[in-house]
């Protein structure tokens, strides 16, 4: 049983690690990478607790969607103008 | 011209907050984090009550995986309010009126869509996630898996398609709106017919509770599937939304 | 020392990091990022307590299932909102007269 | 045997949180993003040796789906990455 606990201490003090470091990195891209890499742990740690269901729809939302959706809203976040369906765009301003 | 917006969009400092501001802060979570630490470990552990009585009602509930058993069965208005709950988010984010008569439509912007590596690699992986979707939806009946898990794998493959930019979702679209809210339509239609025969609302007969629970599965699955996608589409712009946009995004 | 100990332990401890992540960080993805931890720390507590020896209890499983789905729509309700509001905030800052 | 592949398991996992050294340290964001990469097949090998020690075929289930989505956000990195337009 020693060696499962040794995987349980790494799993535990990984996931806490990992939103240690999501939580302060100095860049909000590394910040968004950590935390899909704390969604794969997550799944792990579902998997090593008997909940096989829950492994496998944060396997698919964790490792998927939510690293997609973050990087959208931070490309969209960044580019200069908005271009686009947003209310402020439908405003008939003439440029 | 962006010193002017709110710190919210801007990258250039981690926290706005005054340091003796973070330091208060920081000192109160610590102690509250501590308390609930302590109480976490120091109290005991409750006795399985509901897990005896979930497999001793097992046999009822019309499926062998007892957690598919309690999402649609036992504990149905918690999946019925959560299938609510995600389309009122997909209302809230809906696109504005155009017509657009269909859900996909093949994008004005092709400049990005020959790219080789990534349309061989979603060449294989997108029938594969379906296919394996629908693999997860069958097989939650009697073993991990069911409606969420595969509503998210049909999405992921939705948003492998919207990646390549060539194509273009109408949201707004009829049949969109019915992928959207058949979910929704399915289980509440479901709980009406069922509760007619037995009495109580979302109360399954249990001769018929494992045909019940699979149309309630799939139809929840297509909606789960078709409302993660549309959000995904409505943040990163592959959604048509008038004229303009299309090709803006190259 | 079970590993249900060592893990609702940790949950509450990523929890309440993903706590002060909320209050403290200014970049609107940051807090969003420390909300979702937030939530990771929830789910292990709920977990956690899920695994007994011999049995495991379905139900806070199927709480957390339907918890994730509910947090990654949530989480694109946000960013979408902070999309249009960063549009709108950008608008204002280059169409004073408006 | 048990036993083995539990090591195997805690061995496998500490290569996986060695990785995080790239993601904090890595100059460019390709680095980081790659990194996550390693999580994701390092991943899909852990939860089948967790599907062999567990006894329970579902998590080959979770393997498959993590093995079938860990490149999505590598996908959505590069479409939304400015370098590459």
């Amino acid at each position: 049983m020693s060696p499962m606990l040794f995987v349980d201490g790494l799993l535990a003090s990984g996931a806490i690690a990992l939103a240690l470091l999501s939580l302060n990195a100095r860049e909000v891209f590394t910040s968004i990478v950590l935390f899909v890499c704390l969604g794969l742990l997550a799944t792990l740690i579902w998997a090593r607790l008997g909940a096989w269901d829950v492994a496998i729809a944060e396997a698919a939302i964790g490792a998927g969607l939510t690293g997609a959706l973050l990087l959208a809203a931070r490309h969209r976040l960044r580019e200069p103008t908005s271009r686009d369906d947003t209310p402020a765009a439908r405003r008939p301003h003439v440029s | 011209m962006f010193r002017e917006m709110s710190p919210s969009f801007t990258d250039t400092h981690a926290s706005t907050l005054p340091r003796v501001a973070r330091v208060l802060v920081a000192s109160v979570i610590t102690a509250g984090g501590a308390a609930l630490l302590l109480a976490t470990l120091r109290t005991d552990k409750a006795p399985p009550e509901l897990a005896v009585l979930v497999s001793e009602q097992l046999a009822t509930s019309g499926v062998e995986n007892p957690v598919t058993a309690v999402l649609l069965n036992f504990r149905s208005y918690d999946t019925l309010l959560e299938i609510a709950v995600l389309l009122i988010v997909a209302i809230a984010m809906q696109p504005h009126a155009s017509s657009q008569p269909r859900i996909v439509a093949p994008s004005t912007n092709n400049e990005s869509a020959t790219n080789l590596v990534l349309t061989s690699l979603l060449r294989w992986l997108i029938p594969l996630s379906v296919l394996v979707g629908g693999y997860l939806l069958w097989t939650g009946a009697y073993a991990p898996g069911g409606a969420f898990q595969a509503g998210a794998v049909l999405a992921a493959a939705g948003v492998a398609l919207a990646l390549t930019e060539r194509y273009q979702f109408g949201w707004q679209s009829a049949g969109a709106q019915w992928l959207i809210s058949a979910g929704l339509a399915i289980f509440i239609a479901t709980g009406i017919v069922s509760g007619m025969v037995t009495g109580t609302f979302l109360q399954y007969p249990v001769t018929y509770a494992a045909t019940l629970i699979l149309v309630v599965e799939i139809a929840a699955t297509v909606s789960i599937a078709a409302i993660l996608l549309q959000l995904f589409t409505r943040l990163a712009r592959a959604d048509v939304t008038s004229p303009h946009t299309s090709g803006a995004s190259s | 020392m079970t590993p249900d100990i060592i893990y609702s332990g940790a949950g509450m401890v990523v929890f309440a990091m993903g706590l002060y992540g909320v209050i403290a960080s200014a970049h609107i993805l940051r807090k969003l990022v420390a909300i979702n931890i937030m939530g990771i720390g929830v789910f292990m507590l709920l977990i956690a307590t899920a695994h007994h020896d011999t049995l495991i209890d379905p139900v806070p499983h199927a709480m957390v299932l339907t918890g994730i789905v509910v947090a990654v729509a949530g989480t694109a309700l946000c960013l979408w909102l902070a999309v249009v509001i960063r549009g709108l905030e950008h608008d204002a800052a280059s169409h004073p007269s408006q | 045997m048990i036993t083995y592949l539990t090591v195997v398991t805690g061995l496998l996992l500490s290569m996986l949180l060695a990785g995080l050294w790239r993601v904090m340290r890595g100059p460019t964001e390709s680095d980081r993003m790659l990194a996550t990469q390693l999580f994701g097949t390092a991943g899909v090998a852990l939860l089948m040796l967790l599907a062999v020690l567990q006894q329970q075929a579902a998590l080959l289930n979770a393997a498959l789906v993590l093995a079938l989505l860990a490149p999505l956000t590598l996908v959505a990195f590069v479409r939304f990455s400015g370098e590459s337009r």
